[in-house]
């Protein structure tokens, strides 16, 4: 049953050394602002997954806070590369962070598994290709009915996973609406799913009856950040800081920058702060 | 050359192999210049699908990032991220995937996951993302990339996407049906795979290109194909159009162009 | 690429004899006009799919279409059993019936992994049931990576798959909102697609970004046809017509009765009076 | 029995035995009319879900089909079927899957297929629809029918849904997680299985009904528990409220009850 709380609270109470932490979201509603607040909080030795880590997965990882990393596309979104996550990988700085590399189509059925509680995806794929000589999570299962062999992989179950999303009603039904990604599944396939939003409002009155709702019973903890996806966007709310992205690869290529950056910009602040950066480009939308 | 750079050459010459019934799998960068530009002169009904979901999308400006909020809101619909790897690229409804590469062989093989050993990497890429499935999965591929010994070797470090192999038969081995690799568009050229050994092939020279300038940005010996021709330079249509669609992009990215 | 067309001709051009034909539709936007189409045009030896086959696969059923019927729940939705059909496994009325039955699961992973281009669909089920045993095509996989034992069965890939929706746009996508059930999924799975549609629109203006679209490249063939769902509804258009599904008890179970009342409602008309049978209904919504 | 019928007394059980933060898969008939009257009296919050693909609904009148189209107006969300079957269903999310039964043995095995040889059938039911993986993935099973030698049977004929087996053990030797049939509702009493042996007992009596009408109407020798209590007849609210659900329902669906 969801409950209303603070975002301090709701990472406090959630997230916990030594999880399976997914912050997901694909480009659009990425969850920065819990992100930040995990940061803030000094989590230790997170398996963190997420199909796209991006600039806020290479904060992280900047700051010591994973043990392991779990994706399939590991850049900057038009930019480049994350270069915190090269400081990591290539030299060990702040510490060695161990890899477990899909496709996108690997990650999404694995998601879509774990949602559907099953222990593993079935799915055409990784034909051909070097990564699966170095994963040993990418197996095969033989069809009964052709003998076709198809792509296995695990399915995954996050201890808790992060989205953002537009809005919640009173009850705590949260609306996600747009580029919807990956969030409905990595919500429903974690033990514990935490949601910021722009807003509540009362109900969702006039929603379309297919949209994509996750009911109050599926989500534990529900914070009010608006704001709380920047630099990334919210769709009808915000458009996306494509300065901020671009201005990362600077910040990122230099370690003390990248420390004084997050000291600046993360640690001394709070969640309070992401309104003030979205409030010029609400005009966008 | 004069009149438009190679970079526009390129990315029409992609453009140009587009048709009006395909349904094209967009990545970022060249490949979703050429999409839109296609979209923009002769192949006004081209299904534009990009792997955020949106399916049937027509931006007035190139998106910074696969799922930036302009597509959804042109898309005509948009699905969620599991749909469109499982109904849409692994269902077979994609005619055309357009990829990009960091390093790419003779025979279409494209790694953009690791420069070096796969554990001790020399130079971390981003890794394999929609590709490897997309290079199995859509009817054919198209390859659009700078040439440069860095990026057109004689052997890549990773198959992050598989091509044709070690050519030849190498995809009906592996079981794949779809044709895999079919053309590559350079800032130099045109190259098609040979019917047998599929190892791309030189067809065609951009205006003021020589054989020699091809060779020297390519890891492995070239070989150019017999009825070797000249790329027709951009029209000025296509060049507004391109000219036009990277200055709205940059406007409204902040000044700031597309990588 | 969708084509408007008469329903006759769409039907005329789309199924054959012989052909694995969907009707499908849950409770919601069932294709009957579509349906009694194929009967007026006298098709044959069909294998027949749908989840859940009710009065118009009675019908079909009892005019002879159908070789094999690949279904989870035959029933009259609240009402009861369909009389046709038992005549034809019971009493190899009008002609045997060969059945090759399923649970709901099984067929909806089935549809899904026909659309999404597998060859095979893999869930957790059949756990203890006889249909195991007497369907030699559930079969089952095991999890290379827990051991567990999951449940296999083959995609459906129709050759033809039919359904109702409520708009169309002159470009031909096709919008079904409410109850979708299973549509999406049938249409993809199948080589051919023809929708009804109870009115063509200029455009989609305004429908939410996630509302279920069928892109007008995934459809053959779209016909208008107002009511074409009647005695099942169309949601936002008229009410389900609740008397023609209790009333179909007493016409199905006799043969002389069955056959009549098809002469009279099916053989002698045709698509344009579906409109007249929803006009009372349309108030209700 | 005065006041009320047995069917009532039967709908009124069932309702009572669901709790306020329930998920609950509802089937058509008994199991839907006692879940919304549960819904209308001390469970005001709990999460009725149809296999349609509507979740959270609260419909004004009792639905003919599972598909009725209020069930989708008044739902928090309306899924696919594949996405209920998967996500909702399949992903342990169901505490409680109320079902029916043509015939049923006293562990609480199911049969809604045929009665006879199933290739031969003497009765071809309507199958099993979402039922044999409601029995498997649900929290627990309640079974809700009228008593009758030809529904209660010493044999099933064909085991539609899998309760307990032969009892005891048998759950966790086929690897299922969940509890099964924990309830049986009848017209004339509440039955719940043994803890060791898992066979159907019965609790509880109804008002007025003897141990001989139990035992008259079951093919298979009943057992009563020791502390055998009488169930508590409706209240005033519980019976206004469920004949007012089902007057409203007559109402909406032309004069004619709910099968």
């Amino acid at each position: 049953m969801a409950t209303f709380m603070s975002l301090a609270e709701a990472v406090s109470s959630n997230v916990f050394d030594g999880d399976t932490a997914a912050f997901e979201g694909f480009t659009h509603l990425i969850p920065h602002a819990a992100a930040h607040e995990a940061i803030r909080q000094g989590r230790r030795d997170l398996t963190l997954v997420r199909m796209t880590p991006d600039i806020v997965y290479d904060q992280m990882i900047g700051m010591g806070l994973a043990k392991k990393l779990i994706f399939s596309y590991a850049g900057n979104p038009g930019v480049g590369l994350l270069r915190r996550l090269r400081d990591a990988v290539e030299n060990g700085w702040p510490h060695p962070v161990e890899i477990e590399e899909h496709s996108h189509a690997a990650m999404a059925n694995a998601y879509e598994a774990g949602a559907a509680g099953l222990p593993c995806a079935v799915f055409r794929g990784y034909k051909g290709t070097s990564l699966a000589k170095v994963n040993p999570n990418i197996r095969s299962i033989i069809c009964p009915f052709t003998g076709e062999e198809l792509a296995a992989v695990p399915s995954i179950r996050p201890d808790v996973t992060f989205i953002h999303a537009q809005k919640a009603n009173r009850r705590g039904d949260v609306l996600v609406e747009g580029i919807i990604g990956i969030q409905k599944e990595a919500v429903l396939a974690a033990r514990r799913a935490v949601v910021t939003v722009e807003e509540v409002v009362e109900d969702f009155a006039g929603v379309h009856p297919n949209a994509c709702v996750l009911p109050h019973w599926t989500v534990k903890a529900i914070a009010v950040v608006p704001g709380g996806a920047h630099p990334s966007y919210a769709h009808g709310y915000y458009a996306r800081d494509n300065r901020s992205y671009l201005e990362w690869d600077a910040i990122a290529a230099d370690r003390e920058a990248f420390m004084a950056w997050m000291k600046q910009n993360v640690l001394d602040k709070d969640a309070d702060v992401f309104a003030g950066r979205v409030a010029a480009l609400r005009a966008a939308r | 050359m004069t009149g438009f750079t190679s970079d526009e050459m390129m990315t029409i010459a992609a453009a140009r192999a587009l048709k009006n019934d395909d349904v094209c799998f967009v990545g970022i960068g060249a490949p979703s210049a050429a999409c839109n530009v296609a979209r923009l002169t002769h192949a006004p009904d081209i299904t534009l699908i990009y792997e955020s979901g949106t399916i049937g999308t027509a931006p007035d400006v190139l998106p910074l990032s696969i799922g930036d909020g302009e597509l959804c809101e042109t898309a005509v619909t948009t699905v969620s991220v599991p749909e469109m790897f499982r109904y849409w690229l692994q269902g077979g409804r994609i005619s055309v995937g357009f990829l990009g590469a960091a390093q790419l062989d003779r025979f279409g093989n494209i790694n953009t996951t690791v420069i070096g050993d796969y554990h001790t990497p020399k130079v971390r890429l981003p890794g394999g993302g929609g590709a490897p499935e997309i290079a199995s999965s859509c009817g054919e591929i198209f390859i659009t990339m700078k040439q440069s010994k860095r990026g057109l070797v004689d052997k890549i470090d990773f198959f992050t996407s598989f091509g044709h192999g070690e050519g030849g038969h190498a995809r009906e081995r592996l079981g794949l049906r779809t044709k895999g690799p079919t053309l590559l568009i350079t800032d130099l050229a045109i190259w098609k795979p040979d019917p047998e050994t599929k190892e791309f092939t030189v067809t065609a020279l951009h205006p003021g290109v020589t054989r020699e300038a091809v060779q020297e940005t390519c890891g492995w010996p070239v070989r150019f194909a017999p009825g070797l021709v000249e790329t027709p330079a951009p029209t000025a249509l296509e060049l507004d159009t391109l000219r036009a669609l990277r200055a709205r992009t940059a406007a409204a990215h902040g000044g700031q162009e597309v990588a």
